[in-house]
């Protein structure tokens, strides 16, 4: 599948594609959607935008139901504790073009809370269950939000910064 | 009216066919399964957060316990990660090694799942077959790096030894072994009509399906989407072989299997062609730096191990340790799909697709 | 048979009673110990490894170290069992197994009990061992082990009704059920040999039978791969002995009745070879019949229970009827 | 006391007076017991008893069709009905002294005439068939002298069987 439309539209370069992106979304969802956007040379020329937390669902129905982008296929997500605040990665890919975008969005580290997406990537379920679990960030709107890795009696978030082990000895 | 009574059963974790400690709480009516509850973490080690204490080269060996089946793969993400992030050049001969390295993985993870799945549809012998084809993988693996499951083989920037005398050798001559063995399977197995009978139509969906739950590898091509990152994102020197990628478009346990039988093959194309295009001598290892210290920032990257992507996000702070390090297992993504395929399937069809999943519970709990 | 009951009990016929049963015992549980043996060494060879090769010669005391191993294990019931029931269905598993055993002719004269409704008695009692298995699975209170039970349930009656009637054919050609008259009513020569007029009826027997058997590639029962062990997931020790027992000594059962039914029981393969005794040929027929049942669990997969029973009753039963009827008007026929 | 060594010193009187304590013992706990199961169980044993019976009467035919149809198919089935639906296992007794006292009543004067009409009945004493093959004698006999009721009741039983299967699809529904 990918190999024919790989010919038909010819691949635009990093820089066209994540200017595509951010006007598609400044123009669908919001001016404020988009807090900013580069070209990560260290990920493989990787276009990333971070996004707002507010828009962030509605982005992301958009990032997957926009033509132009398409973007069905998550490809991968991850929750880190910056210390001076708290991410969500999402790596999400549009499977026909073959076209990569990583977004993040941030939020604050006393009470983290993104929006589900699991309504628009049913594989973000899992993901963010365990980005709950190992880091406690809410996701409003999931379905079964719980833990999944640790034992459900389990206090603290292991990946979390200041995270203290419970016996610290061991 | 008789009222069927409701039976909450659970398998695993416990279980020999959950393939590791992997819990599915099912709820029965008669022999149908009307919900089903995937419970995992039992073999949760924290690599993730064990990996934010260790430099990159002590993280690697981690990286062999998350899919045990597959841990060439595993080294190799983690090292191409961190060599993409620091723009290192690996050497030819390096990168060679790794290919065929990786490519034997690929056959042995794939003789492990055939072998297994045909354990659990109930026949005996093709494990022992499978088992006995893995073992020569093993054995040649051992003389490569000393170890038979748990390599620790690949480093950034290059692999820990070269390949011994007459290394590549073995590695010839098993290719034909191999492709004969292929065809014995094939008889044994493939056109058997209780096999047949048991895969086919069973754990159908759709592309549509397959896509949104972040399915990859042969779950992924089984419903006609050509994905194979060796193709599409080609990462080491996979640009330089010719080779096909296996694609099916029925969605059942069938069309996996197949697409699982014809990997190998092509594997053993790629092998051939790795053996054959092999610089005789060079360096294994780039020239790097004694304190590995990727620069700040993040990079994500994926490749196809046998289960589909597995990708390294890594976030480094200029340190010896990373900073934050994030595997996407195939495993983990693939497994979400089972509570939708098993509704109303009976409890001999749960085995038959959860075995079709290909996962490994060292992958999912990570 | 009645005459047995006729006259006094003496203990002398008491004493050649027991010593009867305790012959056609011995006979049997060595048959079993060798069986696995034969059962390990056969599937070992097809799957390209050794088989038992350390205890004694050959491995050759494999079994019996393992039989042992059995008897001293601790005997565990699980707390919510139902402790009668649960010691009970071993016993109801293994006595019919045995029992059926008595009306097998292995030559003309050697037949522990020449019954005249010999099959019906084969296969009335066989039925027996069901009600011991699903026992054994309800009183175990897991639930693997019920699904196990309730599955053997209702394969063995599906598979019981094919299994019949598909001897029912040979009962027409001999006119008898007497075992030993069926086997007279087959010649010297395997051209004469019931298998090949009743081809169908050989078929569907051969598929039944396997299933009654609860082996590959009708073992759901005791699925290792989703139930686990089935029926005995909680038996151990000398109690699962028993349903292992019982397994075994049914195998032996069916190999000899398709022997005799189907395959000209002590005859010989040509007419010429009739100086060679009736019990070898039994007995190669016999260990042929199991090595054919041996190989079948290596090679094939394990099938569905809803195909089974499909299989059962979509198949093997309109199969079975229609040789009844082709043989009864065959028969009608060239009267 | 004589006459009572005398009635065990045959085989076939021992063996009858087992089989008869079975066959009224496995009724009475079928009544008795308090678990569906064991309650199956004894009845399986009144008809594995009985089919002894049947053997003692020389009517081996019948004896093991009762073992594979009741002790084998029957007692099966029951068990599969019980395990697959949900079933309270003991059922609270009404209490109802007056109706207790009739069934008591009516139990003794049952008991009362069949034992007497057993008593007074005599039996003339037929030559049974002693013939070694008696299911050939039965075969013939149902194909020929008794082929039209022996017509019926297969076609009142198949009656029967779809009409059990469309009540239960009523219900069902």
């Amino acid at each position: 599948m990918s190999d024919v439309n790989q010919e038909s539209t010819e691949r635009l370069d990093e820089q066209a594609r994540l200017e595509i992106c951010v006007r598609i979304l400044e123009e669908e969802v919001s001016k404020q959607a988009v807090e900013h956007a580069e070209i990560n040379p260290l990920s493989l020329s990787m276009p990333t935008l971070i996004i707002s937390k507010q828009h962030w669902y509605r982005c992301a129905e958009v990032l997957k139901n926009h033509e132009q982008l398409n973007l069905t296929y998550l490809r991968s997500m991850a929750g880190a504790d910056l210390e001076t605040h708290m991410e969500v990665i999402y790596h999400v890919t549009c499977i026909e073009r073959n076209t990569d975008y990583c977004f993040k969005v941030k939020t604050d580290r006393d009470t983290p809370s993104v929006p589900s997406v699991t309504s628009i990537w049913p594989a973000a379920n899992w993901n963010e269950r365990e980005i709950y679990d190992l880091l406690g960030i809410q996701f409003p709107g999931h379905p079964n939000l719980k833990r999944i890795m640790m034992p459900d009696d389990w206090e603290g978030h292991p990946l979390r910064k200041d995270y203290e082990p419970l016996d610290p000895e061991v | 009216m008789a009222r069927t009574e409701e039976l909450l059963l659970n398998v695993g974790p416990q279980h020999p066919s959950t393939h590791g400690v992997f819990r599915l709480i099912v709820k029965l009516d008669g022999e149908v399964i009307t919900h089903a509850e995937p419970v995992m973490g039992y073999l949760h080690r924290g690599t993730e957060k064990l990996a934010e204490e260790l430099t990159y080269t002590q993280i690697i060996p981690y990286t062999d316990r998350m899919d045990y089946v597959s841990a060439m793969t595993n080294n190799y993400i983690l090292c191409h990660a961190v060599e993409t992030m620091m723009g290192i050049e690996v050497p030819e001969r390096a990168e060679y090694l790794r290919v065929i390295a990786m490519e034997l993985q690929r056959i042995a993870s794939h003789l492990v799942w055939w072998g297994t799945y045909l354990l659990d549809i109930g026949a005996m012998s093709p494990f022992l077959y499978a088992f006995r084809e893995r073992e020569m993988i093993i054995n040649l693996f051992n003389e490569l790096c000393g170890a038979r499951l748990t390599y620790f083989y690949m480093r950034v920037g290059g692999v820990k030894w070269d390949a011994p005398e007459g290394w590549l050798d073995k590695v010839r001559n098993f290719i034909p072994y191999m492709r004969e063995k292929l065809e014995e399977y094939d008889q044994l197995v493939s056109g058997n009509e209780i096999f047949l009978s048991r895969v086919k139509g069973i754990g159908k969906y759709d592309a549509e399906t397959a896509i949104a739950y972040g399915l990859s590898g042969a779950n992924l091509r089984c419903t006609g989407v050509k994905r194979d990152l060796r193709k599409d994102q080609p990462y080491s020197i996979y640009d330089r072989f010719t080779f096909d990628v296996p694609v099916r478009e029925e969605g059942d346990c069938y069309a996996r299997y197949l697409i699982r039988m014809e990997e190998m093959r092509q594997s053993l194309n790629i092998l051939e062609q790795a053996l054959e295009q092999m610089p005789d001598d060079g360096d294994i290892m780039a020239k790097i730096p004694r304190v590995i210290r990727p620069p700040e920032g993040e990079a994500y990257v994926g490749i196809e191990s046998p289960r589909g992507e597995i990708g390294c996000y890594l976030i480094s702070r200029n340190k010896p340790q990373p900073y934050r390090l994030k595997f996407r297992r195939p495993s983990f993504f693939n497994l979400q799909i089972l509570p939708e395929l098993l509704k109303g399937e009976s409890m001999t069809n749960l085995i038959a697709i959860l075995g079709g999943i290909d996962i490994v519970v060292g992958e999912v709990d990570c | 048979m009645t005459n047995w009951f006729e006259g006094s009990l003496t203990w002398g016929i008491f004493a050649m009673f027991a010593i009867w049963v305790i012959v056609l015992l011995l006979i049997v549980l060595g048959f079993v110990t060798y069986a696995i043996y034969y059962e390990r060494k056969v599937i070992g060879w097809m799957q390209g490894r050794y088989g038992p090769n350390r205890v004694g010669p050959f491995g050759l005391l494999q079994t019996v170290a393992d039989i042992l191993k059995l008897l001293m294990k601790e005997d565990t019931i699980p707390a919510k069992a139902d402790r009668v029931l649960f010691k009970l269905a071993p016993v109801i598993a293994f006595v019919p197994s045995f029992a059926v055993l008595a009306v097998i002719p292995y030559t003309e004269t050697l037949v522990f009990a020449n019954l005249n409704v010999g099959l019906l008695y084969f296969a009335a009692l066989s039925s027996i061992s069901t009600i011991g298995i699903l026992l054994g699975g309800w009183a175990s209170n897991n639930k693997y082990a019920l699904l196990g039970g309730m599955r053997s349930g209702a394969q063995m009656i599906s598979y019981e009704i094919p299994l019949i009637i598909s001897v029912a054919g040979v009962i027409l050609m001999s006119g008898s059920l007497n075992l030993g008259d069926i086997v007279k009513a087959q010649g010297n020569g395997f051209w004469q040999w019931n298998f090949i007029p009743q081809i169908i009826g050989f078929s569907v027997f051969i598929v039944a039978s396997i299933a009654e058997l609860n082996r590959t590639p009708f073992d759901l029962p005791e699925a290792e791969s989703e139930l686990v062990a089935g029926y005995h997931v909680e038996y151990s020790g000398f109690r699962f002995a028993f349903f292992m027992l019982a397994e075994y000594v049914y195998v032996y059962a069916i190999a000899s009745l398709t022997t005799v039914l189907f395959l000209g029981g002590w005859k010989p393969l040509f007419p010429f070879l009739d100086f060679i005794p009736g019990i070898i040929w039994f007995i190669i027929k016999f260990l042929f019949v199991v090595f054919c049942l041996f190989w079948l669990r290596a090679t094939l997969p394990r099938m569905r229970i809803d195909q089974l029973m499909g299989l059962g009753w979509k198949v093997l039963l309109p199969l079975s009827l229609a040789n009844l009827f082709i043989t009864a008007v065959v028969m009608e026929w060239f009267r | 006391m004589s006459s009572i060594t005398q009635f065990f010193s045959s085989s076939e009187h021992v063996i009858f007076f087992v089989l008869a304590l079975g066959a009224i013992s496995g009724a009475v706990f079928m009544i008795t017991l308090s678990k569906l199961v064991h309650m199956i169980l004894s009845l399986a044993v009144t008809f594995l008893s009985l089919a002894g019976l049947y053997v003692l009467l020389n009517a081996e035919f019948v004896a093991f069709a009762q073992v594979l149809i009741y002790a084998g198919a029957v007692t099966i089935l029951m068990m599969f009905g019980i395990m697959l639906t949900k079933h309270e296992d003991a059922e609270d007794k009404a209490k109802r002294p007056r109706h207790r006292m009739l069934l008591g009543v009516s139990i003794t004067l049952l008991f009362a005439v069949l034992f007497l009409a057993i008593q007074q009945l005599s039996l003339p004493a037929q030559d049974a068939l002693q013939a070694d093959n008696n299911t050939e004698a039965i075969g013939e006999q149902l194909f020929t002298l008794h082929v039209i009721p022996f017509e019926l009741v297969s076609l009142l039983l198949t009656v029967a069987f779809i009409g059990s299967i469309i009540v239960a699809k009523k219900e069902a529904e």
